[in-house]
């Protein structure tokens, strides 16, 4: 695997069936100690012949560390499947994921499930350096397209994801159907909804809030309407009423 | 049979284990996790007589054995929870008791005698940690003044039991329970949490958007134990403890400090199984102790 | 070169790193971990007028990222410890706080006038968390006027540096803060312990012999935190930050709060050379970060 | 091993040369979390030749049994040798020692102490079960007569292992001059004090109080005089002035 990125494979037979992609499990960290909080993490991949659920995930903190030490025959305590899904593309020719470093772990699942879907997958990835990239042959394996963008030019085009997502939309016939998938850092996010909603292109995006419960008791995760509804309402729950959203009804405050 | 039931005011439970407010949604939330008639009761997220949309993000961040938050209350309001969410709990055959707060004296007032037209509750259990307008933003458990005040006016308009919930952010919490007592509520429920505040010191702002918030969780348990100590010791009527209770044990410490019930509140998050678990351990604490009546602990500590 | 140096009144620190009283012994339990020099001062473990022996076993217990204690100001009285422990201290040429106590204003008065006899001690520091025998054991610094009174009573005995350490377990420490400013105090520390407690089941006895005690640790940050912040923003005088620091990350925390430094307490039981490690953390992060003076992050946070 | 009792050896040559028996090592637990204290261990044995340390402790708790998972090769922060050690026998004709479960760990290391020391060396060693049973056989082979008792009966006499001392000490030769050491849990030592003040035989005693520093900073230690010294002084410190005291002089008020 790419630079302190992880791939962790559990045994869940019955999500393996079920789990479909954008939805999330919250996992108490091992050996969690002062850590109050279980960790979100996407569901990566699903594979139902073996009965497993994969996690992708980076080692930033303390609760990452922990769980990429975790050895095989560990018993994990995971919360899941949380959260809601993407809905996947009817009549549109093509669809467009863009994912910004471990923003990609939803879209191994989403292209599992569009095997059979007949339009043009397109994955623009994002990462740092050459170091951290990951996931590449296989989402090719799975029969998408990449653009692939470094911050430093160490791999692909350098540059920002967005800027070569921007590049390749003002290149394309505008007529075509387009659905764009979106996941990762906040910025990445605020850009691709200016680009999005500059193109009048629909686009769904995975929120990555931090949350205190993962299932709609805390209320800790809010995410802000554009629009606050008629009644007042001016967020959604992340972890409840997403982490899938339509990327133009949200905002990214701060 | 092991005896593990409990008196509040006129309010009988079968278990002394409720959750605590905000922490538990409208119950619905845990009812795919196990059977929600198992437990004491619930309490529900504070209910206002106006819907709130609640704070800016973020509400929440995690401290040591602790958590911050400032959700900010937000709720549908007295009358779309009447029509959304009482459905779904005036089912449960337990004890659901519903919180209440507001920004002045007189919205607690209005709340309460709207909701007290339903069949079928249990008890109301005033949020006084919130701030009163009225008074400057102080909470309206930071002056028994202002405590017997809104305690005798909430009294006024319901016969049914009354509980409120008190800070521990104040010199002398039995003071203002005493104020509660004096003014006719049935029961005081300890601690709300304690303020706080952390800052990232990356970005160089505050972790909460509202700059401070709300301690909860196993860090501040001492604290909710010295609390609930000193309310039993001098109020007659029944206390009920709150405070990073995460186990059948931590229950037990509140118990023997004289609580005669309990609320389960930040542990609902990490483990949705925690208050069920609590009424389990209790019941075989009890049956291995050979302990009848789980309330002849109550207020047993061994002082000397 | 990195600015490390704070200023509390008259007296210049080379860094704002000071270890907190009853925490650090005399220094010398710490003079085989490192150079105490290194460090911004220490700040003795309480002296009071007489000695003291100190509460009865068990004075402590580990609770969830924090402990409990009761030592109950064990100490050699002022004689002895000019006698004994001030020898030692004398040598250090970084700032020494003497840490007073006592049970009536008239005691502090006795222990500062005795004390400041001596040369060099930097700074008194008066902890105010005491119970105060004259006002029914409530603490000095849980009522204003009180707080008031003692500070100005002390004010007149000595010219030096006089720093109020601040009690949490009140509804304003603000107010107090203020009522200190007003009375002549060059700065304020805080927080000193909250009140808590904890019951062991098996015996049903509490943990603690003297029952209830004072919570410490990472446990407390997010309250000292808040409790800084408020008190940066009402006074003049600068603000001495206690609570749960352990590593330069927390410490930075607290100076963009407000605070103009520093006490590490509970931190050097775990790990001795804390106190050091967050110095060095400061100057690294400085470093890294391009800063020249430290004190230019204080009060830094932003707001919105 | 017996049941949940565990031996853990670390390199540390220094100490290894300068330990004494009495003294004790106090270490951070591994994955400590919200465990802030560290734990304190008598030193139970020190190998100069190899460099090693020695500690012998039982599984009770979370901090003890994180310890119990480490492996070869795992890292320790431990913080040593702190506090006193035992006073070696001079004119005595017998040592007698008497350690209650795990209260045997300080003996091994002051027998390898009194290996020259020409005087009969006898062990009283009580289990609560023939499960618990440790250290016998090397207690043996250096030099000293093993009295094993258990609280059931399933290894050794029947009955408390002050029990056993009584009897030893009534049918032995009172003018003989005795030594006694003692560790255990502390209703064993209250029991072994009122033996030792009736037959008038010195003994030293290492207590286990808790601990939040182990080196004198916390105060939080007490072992309470048997007598308040002339200057009101009623209590001494277990890490710093302990952890052995003369048993006459200290009481066990729980
Ligand atoms: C629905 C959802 C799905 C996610 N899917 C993945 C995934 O597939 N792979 C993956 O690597 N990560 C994913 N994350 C983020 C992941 O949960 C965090 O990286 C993890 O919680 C960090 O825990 P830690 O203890 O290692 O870090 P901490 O020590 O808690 O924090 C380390 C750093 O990470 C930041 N951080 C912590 N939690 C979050 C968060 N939720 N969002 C943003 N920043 C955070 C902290 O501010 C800090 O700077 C997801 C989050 C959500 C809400
Ligand atoms: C000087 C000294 C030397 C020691 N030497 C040894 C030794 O050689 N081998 C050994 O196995 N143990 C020894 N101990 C005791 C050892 O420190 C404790 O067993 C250990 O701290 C337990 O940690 P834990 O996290 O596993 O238990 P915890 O989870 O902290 O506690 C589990 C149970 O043990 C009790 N307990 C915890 N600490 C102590 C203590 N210090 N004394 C008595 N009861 C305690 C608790 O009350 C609780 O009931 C010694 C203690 C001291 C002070
Ligand atoms: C996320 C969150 C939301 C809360 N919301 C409310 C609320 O709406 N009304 C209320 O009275 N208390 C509220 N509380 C306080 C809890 O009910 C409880 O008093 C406190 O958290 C201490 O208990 P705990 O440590 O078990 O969580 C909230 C606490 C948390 C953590
Ligand atoms: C064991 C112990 C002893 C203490 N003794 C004193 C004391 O003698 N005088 C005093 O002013 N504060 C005393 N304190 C309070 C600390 O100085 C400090 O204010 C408090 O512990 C919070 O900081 P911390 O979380 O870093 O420990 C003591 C704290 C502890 C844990
Ligand atoms: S994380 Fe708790 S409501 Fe979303
Ligand atoms: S353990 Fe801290 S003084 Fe003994």
């Amino acid at each position: 695997m790419a630079a302190d990125t992880f791939r962790l494979s559990f045994a869940a037979p019955a999500w393996a069936q079920t789990a479909r992609a954008g939805q999330f499990v919250n996992i108490q960290m091992p050996q969690h100690g002062d850590l109050l909080w279980r960790r979100p993490f996407s569901v990566h991949d699903a594979d139902s012949a073996h009965g497993t659920l994969d996690i992708l995930f980076a080692a930033v903190g303390r609760g990452s560390r922990a769980l990429s030490r975790c050895k095989p025959g560990d018993a994990l305590d995971v919360l899941g499947l949380l959260g809601n899904s993407f809905t996947e593309p009817a009549e549109e020719e093509e669809v467009i994921l863009v994912a910004g470093g471990l923003g990609v772990a939803p879209f191994m699942l989403l292209l599992r499930q569009l095997r059979h879907w007949p339009g043009k997958k397109t994955v623009f990835l994002g990462f740092r350096s050459s170091r951290q990239v990951c996931c590449a042959e296989t989402l090719v394996q799975r029969g998408a397209r990449i653009v692939l963008s470094s911050d430093d030019g160490s791999a692909g085009v350098r540059g920002l994801v967005t800027t070569a997502l921007e590049d390749y939309l003002i290149s394309r016939d505008a007529r075509q159907k387009v659905l764009l998938y979106v996941c990762g850092p906040t910025p990445m996010l605020r850009s691709v909804r200016a680009v999005a909603l500059q193109y009048h292109i629909p686009a769904q995006v995975t929120v990555e809030n931090r949350m205190a419960c993962g299932f709609g008791a805390c209320v800790g995760c809010p995410v802000e309407l554009a629009q606050p509804r008629p009644d007042g309402q001016k967020y959604l729950l992340a972890c409840k009423d997403g982490p899938v959203f339509p990327l133009e009804e949200i905002v990214f405050n701060d | 049979m092991i005896d593990l039931s409990t008196q509040i005011a006129s309010l009988r439970l079968q278990n002394p284990v409720l959750t605590a407010s905000g922490t538990f949604g409208y119950a619905e939330e845990f009812a795919d996790f196990y059977d929600l008639n198992r437990l004491g009761g619930v309490v529900t997220k504070t209910v206002t007589i106006e819907p709130r949309p609640g704070n800016a993000p973020p509400r929440i961040c995690e401290t040591p054995a602790g958590m911050l938050n400032s959700i900010g209350l937000p709720n549908v309001g007295v009358e779309q929870f009447i029509a959304e969410k009482w459905p779904f709990l005036s089912r449960l055959v337990n004890a659901v008791i519903i919180n209440v707060a507001g920004k002045t004296p007189d919205d607690f007032v209005r709340a309460v005698e709207r909701l007290d037209a339903l069949d079928g509750i249990a008890a109301f259990e005033l949020n006084y940690s919130c701030p009163n307008v009225k008074e400057g933003g102080l909470s309206f458990s930071s002056n028994p003044r202002v405590a017997e005040q809104v305690t005798a006016m909430v009294r006024k308009v319901t016969r049914r039991p009354l509980i409120t919930k008190l800070t521990p952010n104040v010199t002398s919490i039995s003071e203002i329970g005493r104020a509660c007592e004096a003014a006719g509520a049935d029961a005081v429920s300890a601690i709300n949490t304690l303020v706080g505040m952390a800052i990232d010191i990356h970005s160089r702002k505050p972790r909460l958007a509202s700059i401070t918030g709300g301690l909860s969780g196993p860090a501040i348990r001492p604290v909710a134990l010295a609390k609930v100590f000193e309310l039993a010791r001098v109020l007659r009527i029944p206390v009920i403890g709150i405070g990073g209770i995460q186990s059948a044990a931590d229950a037990l410490e509140f118990i023997l400090a004289g609580a005669a019930a309990l609320q389960i509140g930040t542990a609902n998050f990490m483990n949705p199984g925690a208050a069920l678990e609590v009424v389990e351990g209790l019941e075989h604490y009890c049956a291995g102790q050979k302990i009848a009546r789980l309330m002849d602990l109550r207020g047993a500590v061994k002082l000397k």
